[in-house]
């Protein structure tokens, strides 16, 4: 070991937690630009700074966006680095796979890159990390022959993402799969050509434990929830409180309704419907017992974002509830008005709740024709500055 | 850093193929790096696309957002793609000699 | 040859098992086995068993074969990847379940993450291949997840935990709703490159882009000045500018935010909250920033009810406690100052001390 | 003859009754008798018996004097006025108190105000004084006060229930903690004079007067313009210069407000929110307003659990809850979109139907 | 009635709740400027808008504020307001009167002015509604001479105000009135002739109860409290709960840091004193049982406004504890230095509140010397747009 | 509208006795005015504070805050009510001839 080029990051290939040093090693042994990535990220190591030059702008023909280019700052070192762009691929919902699909995969990218890849990227993409310009427009050609397509980078929209839903979970209130399927072929235009004032994030989770992240991870969040009542198995329930629940304690008390009650005696839930605000927490804690109502959609939700430029936001509810059925013409219609208005009047790389913000979310919902609604707020305004319509004002 | 050349002269541009020394601009240098963009010819519409992303850049000093450009020159996205297949941003404003895009990747 | 394009990803149904295939949307109930091991209970009757494996993220694609290997051999070549980007073994048949985790655990593959558990940090590119970074991605999650490895593979919490890191402030990480966050920071401003600025930047979008309004154009020099006091290294001008560059060894670090969330389950999505502003980058595993997310993990495990989340216990005992029982001591960068200050200050004379 | 000045207001010390002086800062503690009577005992054993009485606070000498002619007959000549303009008579003689207030029940003054109870509220000129109203203060007050009457001198509510008006968005009523608040709003942006603006208006400072930036200097006239779309009619403008009046017969009217709170008793001081953005101005006894205020208070009596303050029953309920009980239709209006809006914007799935 | 000049008026004469119009009319009858105010004002609610010019400024001499000038906009109609100036009177601590003193001042009234007041003002003066300009000073030295001095107006200090106390109330953690009254005289010219940025108000309440509306309503609170445990009396205690108390109900649960627990075989209420946040609920339900503890002094708040410019704050905790005993010195040092940083940098019309926020709290509490401490916040940043001193960064 | 005569012009003033027509000012106006404000005599100080404000006013179009006042002129605020007993903004700005402040009071 003592003349290891990576001393550093060689310590990482100890402990329990899988080493992506080793996966690292791995890659360099067949492939000079994975070797030549661990030898610069050992030197990041030592520098403690970062060796990649600014930006960086490449892709393959009829894209505007799918990869990012990226240069090392020290090319004459770690030439095999001195390209090194990534190639951001499209998944399939769910991030389902059989094998023979992932092997193809393997095999076109131990062809035309480093052989190292994120699986996946925070916004859900394959990520093919490393390869050279030239190898750009080969790799595109052999991805589309195995049936993958490019994701989206650049002021477009992003690559949605949605959680399992009804291919494993039982609570899923939406087709999520399917309607992340559906939007994606959609909107392939908007995906692949950037046009928009920034990126927009769309993501997807089947019920509000929003296992994709999508209220604070996405500009168009869509949740899936029921109108009607929670399903009650009684026998069920009675059974989880035998086995050793504390109904009371870890479920009646962290309803945050407060709407149910349970009965010691005849070991008996009853839920007051009208006051449950569907948060899943006693569903998710007996879901032998407990299922979401019948009367299913989504709510929709806007507005989310990290912090660049003027603060993180969450994203806010702007349609309480909302059928989500093939062919989906309500929910597409929605989003094209929304994205109408945004690119009318974002500024350049201004996000959509950050237009919002700044233009007031009664003009937001008028030009998206929405009704005010109390869902939509946490209360009411406490300042006295708001407008009318001098129409209203005889 | 790498060069392109004109007519014997060299003209700086960076890994990403855009000129470095935006006075070096010229219609001839627009030419020599359409090719670099799959733009074999720089025809009449081409030319509108170029042209009016100068005009932006020389008097905003930015690059037009992507609706602006379709709205302003008249041409879809679609047709732009057509002319520039390496899309707006890499190959028109690359051939129009404006800095690099930055920001949102 | 024109390029095809547009043809989308492929379509998912093709990569279902025929378990899911027959049960698609027809699911009736889940139980959790043990730490990695669910299995769904359909309308039919038919079990789906799930067994979930920690990654490293940063994979080669011998990685990748390695666990299609096991895919055929124990689920028929179907496996799933994750939100958190954990690996998901799903198996129809019950008598590979304990031979496929046997085997997993005797190749070194984490079974657990599921439940009460710390599951795969969600997290960025960091020196691997960003070119904003402040500190590294990888490094730091294998470091940590060495030290909470047992959290991985066991139920030791009162509920779940979901750790994050962003190597810069864009927080690709998406950290900013995390029970614990790990976040890149600078803490010097950019070091003005005039030439580069002049030729290659889009001056009035790199004014725009500066939150706090620091950035202002300099007709002198036709390039920018950046009013220090008002900087708070936020990294956005040099996003937009390679001018402007302030990566620092001696500047950037780790600092640390807590009590986010994202379910709704409860309590309704909380925002992270800064509780240490600024931890040394020192490689390759980070000692400071390890013991403090431990720490802070294992005061939370102490002290919390079942099912309450970092930041819900925190709402119920109230932040100057928490300060107290973490043993963190509270600094001035922790005040807010930004658009939505005020909000968080107190408007009460209660509180603990 | 050089005047004198700077001698401060009357040493209150000289004007508290004997028992006070002897047991300033030695009160044991208090009982609540019935409405409008307190007694506060001390550590010596003495007791002091308050008759707490409602006042239109817009009084005439010949006002003051009667009361004070009821202090000399009942109190030594001892009395206080309260923080939300009541009268206090402190009485030491425990003899004197029945009679006190058979007195003033009998000539027409309200006992009561104390405990659950609604007390007198706050309020401002209105029409009487001010150059900025939207609203007059006494009228709606006195008109509500005879509506709500019943909750004044009796014990009928779960918890306090502080009401207050102000007449413009100033609010010198402080009506922005209050349970239900009256508030007079303008609907129509300023209508500029130019000659005025001239020759009387520092216009920079109109300028940086308008929270919203909605207006600019107009070279042109060396006046000023408004620019409609973003006037809220706050009436800043006119504060500054006589020559932007807003005030309009049609435009003018009332706002109503519900949920503050000012004390820190189980929860921290709340902002009242907004619930009808607008109500005729219909002297003399704005009949819209008087029923609005009533309902929302016999909602809340109805539906609250005792001690639970309006803002503490609603944010148990939910806002959505609250406007369906009280019957309220929800407007654009209500919903934020000023510096802090995203705060109050719902970003959960979660909520009531 | 047929003929009255007031009809509308005269219907705010009926109903249980005692009438201004009646107190009105009452000073109408011995004075022309109280009977031309009712027909304005009946003019007004006829109208439905004010009479009343913009602006006024008028004063007595050596002070800068005091009086609000005022001046009708139908002159010709109601002359005898046609200037109808107010003077807002410094009320004595704790709005404690005795007869005398009201009697002297309702004489000098009558000869100066309408003969109409406000008892008290929303601020806490004692409104003398009304007189002419040429009655100013001679209304001032009458006043002076029975020992009241005028009040604030403008961009000063404005009358400061305190709760009734250690005068009457048991829970009083300092002595308001003694500090009201020795701060007013500190800071007369402070109060009477204006030189700050804009107005500055201070309020002063015993203990958190906040009977004067301290946080909502003043720049400056000083709100009382204590830092030891409640003081309880068990058999007191006891005596509630058998008087028909729900203690679990009432205070147990609704004590919002839930650190008491009840024994009800016992009777046997226990504090976990250290997690108290002395929020006052349970000793305001039991005052003969529950008293607050003996190490007393105040919280200090700055930064309460109303809306105007840029919205409504509550004022907000900037020293957790501090002893307030005479001659209040730390006090006055702090108070001195805020108004020193407010004054040197506060625009025109900044509240303290706004500048803090135009300038972050941080830069504040370096300039006035105040450590940073979790008491501070409800919860820190959730942004990460923080500061760092050059010097902290090696 | 009231008026003070000043050599026989008649010059208009509010009822607070503020000019109405900035223009008219002059140094004998001001001298007029002084008097309702119980300056019996303008001085060479009085003139100080007077040119001081006039000069503010013309230069950024409203009157200088008083700490900036006291400040750039020198005299603590206590001297300025010494000169001007009506204070700064009743005395001093009706004096030379400002318009009225108006906002808080
Ligand atoms: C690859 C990826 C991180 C990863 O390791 O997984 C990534 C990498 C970058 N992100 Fe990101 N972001 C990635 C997911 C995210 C997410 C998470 C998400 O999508 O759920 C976020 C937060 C959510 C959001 O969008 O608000 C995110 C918020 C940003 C931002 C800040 C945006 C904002 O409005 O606050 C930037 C800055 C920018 O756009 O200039 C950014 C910019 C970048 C850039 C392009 C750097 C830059 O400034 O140009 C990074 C390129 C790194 C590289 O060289 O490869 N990235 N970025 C993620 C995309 C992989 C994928 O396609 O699956
Ligand atoms: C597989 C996955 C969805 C996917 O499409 O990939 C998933 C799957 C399940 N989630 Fe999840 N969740 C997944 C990411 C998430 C996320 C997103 C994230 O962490 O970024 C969240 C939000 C986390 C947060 O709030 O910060 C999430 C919040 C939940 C919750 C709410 C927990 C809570 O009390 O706050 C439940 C309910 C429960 O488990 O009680 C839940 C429940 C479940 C169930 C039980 C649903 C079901 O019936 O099948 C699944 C197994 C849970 C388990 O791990 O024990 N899932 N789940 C994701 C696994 C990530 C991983 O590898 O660890
Ligand atoms: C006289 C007065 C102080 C003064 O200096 O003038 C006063 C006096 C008392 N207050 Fe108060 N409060 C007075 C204004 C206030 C205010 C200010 C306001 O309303 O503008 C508040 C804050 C109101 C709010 O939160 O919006 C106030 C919130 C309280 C509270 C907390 C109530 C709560 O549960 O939120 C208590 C405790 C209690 O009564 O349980 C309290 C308790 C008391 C006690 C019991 C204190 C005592 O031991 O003597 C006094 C009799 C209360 C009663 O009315 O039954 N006092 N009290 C004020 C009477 C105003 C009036 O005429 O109605
Ligand atoms: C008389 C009084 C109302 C009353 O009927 O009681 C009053 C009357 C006026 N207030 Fe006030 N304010 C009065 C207490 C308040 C309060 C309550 C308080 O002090 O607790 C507030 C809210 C607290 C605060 O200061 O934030 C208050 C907030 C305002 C504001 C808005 C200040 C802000 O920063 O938001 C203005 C507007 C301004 O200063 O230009 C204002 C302005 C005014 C003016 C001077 C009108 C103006 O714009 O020039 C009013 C003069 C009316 C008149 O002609 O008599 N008044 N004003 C109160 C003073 C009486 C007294 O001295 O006791
Ligand atoms: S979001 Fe809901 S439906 Fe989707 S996987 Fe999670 S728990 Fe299931
Ligand atoms: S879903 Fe949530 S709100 Fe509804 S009953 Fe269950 S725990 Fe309560
Ligand atoms: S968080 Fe910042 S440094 Fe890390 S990948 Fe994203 S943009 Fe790059
Ligand atoms: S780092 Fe951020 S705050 Fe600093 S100048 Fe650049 S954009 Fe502005
Ligand atoms: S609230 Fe407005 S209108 Fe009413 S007194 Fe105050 S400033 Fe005047
Ligand atoms: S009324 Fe208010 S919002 Fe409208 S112009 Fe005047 S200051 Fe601006
Ligand atoms: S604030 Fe406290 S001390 Fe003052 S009167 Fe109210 S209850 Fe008593
Ligand atoms: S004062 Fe408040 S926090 Fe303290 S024990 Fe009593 S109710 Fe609880």
């Amino acid at each position: 070991m003592a003349d290891s080029e990576t001393p550093l990051l060689d310590e990482l290939e100890e402990g329990p937690w899988p080493s992506f040093v080793k996966e690292m090693k791995r890659a360099a042994e067949k492939n000079e630009a994975a070797k030549d990535l661990l030898r610069q990220l050992e030197r990041s190591y030592v520098d403690k700074v970062g060796h990649w030059k600014h930006g960086g702008i490449v892709g393959v023909k009829g894209y505007g966006g799918g990869v990012i280019g990226r240069y090392s700052d020290l090319p004459e070192e770690f030439p095999a680095v001195a390209e090194f762009h990534t190639m951001r691929v499209n998944m399939p919902s769910g991030w389902f796979y059989n094998t023979k699909k992932l092997r193809e995969l393997c095999d076109v990218w131990d062809k035309h890159g480093s052989g190292l890849t994120n699986m996946h990227g925070a916004t859900g993409d394959i990520i093919l990390l490393g390869t050279s310009t030239d190898h750009l427009q080969p790799c595109f050609d052999d991805l589309a022959e195995i049936g993958f397509d490019l994701g989206g980078s650049g002021s477009d929209m992003r690559t949605p993402s949605c959680c399992v839903g009804p291919g494993r979970c039982e609570w899923a209130c939406i087709d999520t799969l399917e309607l992340l399927y559906d939007l994606t072929m959609t909107y392939q235009d908007q995906l692949h050509r950037p046009m928009f004032p920034y990126k927009s994030k769309m993501k997807i989770s089947g019920c509000p434990n929003d296992c994709v992240a999508a209220v604070p991870r996405s500009d168009i969040a869509i949740v899936g929830t029921w109108r009607d009542k929670i399903r009650i198995d009684p026998v069920e329930v009675a059974n989880y409180a035998n086995d050793g629940l504390d109904i009371v304690q870890e479920v009646v008390m962290l309803c945050p309704t407060r709407c149910m009650t349970w009965d010691g005696k005849t070991k008996t839930l009853t839920i007051e419907d009208a006051e449950c605000n569907r948060c899943m927490h006693c569903i998710n804690l007996m879901p032998k017992a407990l299922r979401p109502g019948v009367e299913r959609g989504a709510t929709i939700l806007v507005g989310g974002k990290a912090p660049i430029v003027h603060g993180a936001l969450l994203s806010w509810v702007i349609v309480p509830f909302m059928k989500i059925e093939p062919p989906y013409t309500e929910l597409k219609e929605l989003l094209d008005k929304i994205w109408e208005w945004w690119d009318e009047n974002g500024k350049m790389r201004e996000r959509l709740g950050e237009l919002i913000n700044r233009l007031g979310m009664r003009n937001f919902l008028k030009a998206v024709g929405l009704p005010a609604v109390p869902q939509m707020v946490k209360a009411p305004r406490a300042n006295p500055y708001y407008f009318w319509d001098p129409e209203e004002v005889k | 850093m790498p060069f392109i050349k004109i007519d014997g002269l060299e003209i700086e541009v960076d890994e990403d193929g855009f000129i470095q020394e935006p006075d070096k601009w010229s219609p001839e240098v627009a030419a020599a790096l359409a090719k670099s963009e799959d733009v074999p010819e720089l025809t009449e519409a081409h030319w509108k696309v170029v042209n009016y992303l100068r005009d932006y850049y020389q008097q905003f000093g930015i690059a037009p957002m992507i609706r602006k450009l379709c709205k302003d020159t008249g041409f879809p996205l679609k047709e732009i793609y057509e002319l520039f297949p390496s899309g707006p941003a890499k190959g028109a404003c690359k051939i129009a000699g404006l800095p690099k895009p930055t920001g949102c990747v | 040859m024109a390029t095809r394009t547009d043809f989308g990803p492929p379509y998912f149904r093709d990569m279902l098992p025929p378990v899911i295939q027959k049960n698609y949307g027809q699911w009736k109930y889940h139980e959790r086995i043990k730490p990695g091991l669910l299995v769904h209970v359909a309308e039919s009757g038919d079990r789906l068993w799930t067994v979930r494996v920690g990654s490293p993220r940063l994979v080669s694609t011998d990685w990748i074969r390695e666990v299609c290997d096991i895919a055929d051999q124990f689920c028929d070549g179907h496996l799933r990847f994750t939100s958190r980007h954990n690996v998901e073994f799903l198996v129809s048949d019950e008598a590979k379940v304990e031979p496929l985790i046997a085997y997993l655990q005797e190749h070194g593959y984490p079974v657990g993450g599921t439940g009460h558990a710390i599951t795969n940090p969600v997290h960025t590119q960091g020196w691997i291949h960003c070119h904003t970074p402040a500190t590294d991605a990888s490094g730091i999650v294998k470091a940590v997840m060495d030290e909470l490895y047992e959290y991985f593979v066991d139920w030791k919490l009162p509920a779940y935990c979901r750790v994050s890191l962003a190597c810069c402030l864009n927080m690709c990480g998406a950290v900013h709703c995390s029970d614990v966050a790990i976040l890149g920071i600078h803490r010097k401003p950019p070091v003005i490159n005039h030439d580069v600025v002049r030729a290659k930047c889009e001056i009035p979008n790199v004014i725009a882009a500066c939150p706090t309004g620091a950035i202002r154009p300099d007709p002198k020099t036709k390039s920018l000045i950046v009013n220090e006091e008002k900087c708070m290294y936020c990294g956005n001008c040099y996003t937009m500018c390679p001018g402007m560059p302030l990566a620092d060894p001696v500047g950037d670090g780790v600092s640390i935010w807590v009590g986010g969330k994202v379910s709704s389950a409860r309590t309704p999505p909380k925002f992270s909250r800064l509780v240490i502003p600024y931890l040394p980058n020192n490689p390759p595993r980070w000692p400071e920033t390890t013991a403090a997310v431990k720490n802070i993990i294992e005061t939370w495990a102490k002290h919390a009810r079942k099912h309450e989340r970092m930041g819900e216990w925190i709402d119920r005992i109230g932040w100057e406690r928490f300060f107290t029982l973490a043993g963190i001591e509270f600094k001035p960068q922790l005040i807010d100052d930004f658009t939505l200050a005020p909000e968080t200050y107190r408007s009460t004379p209660t509180f603990k001390w």
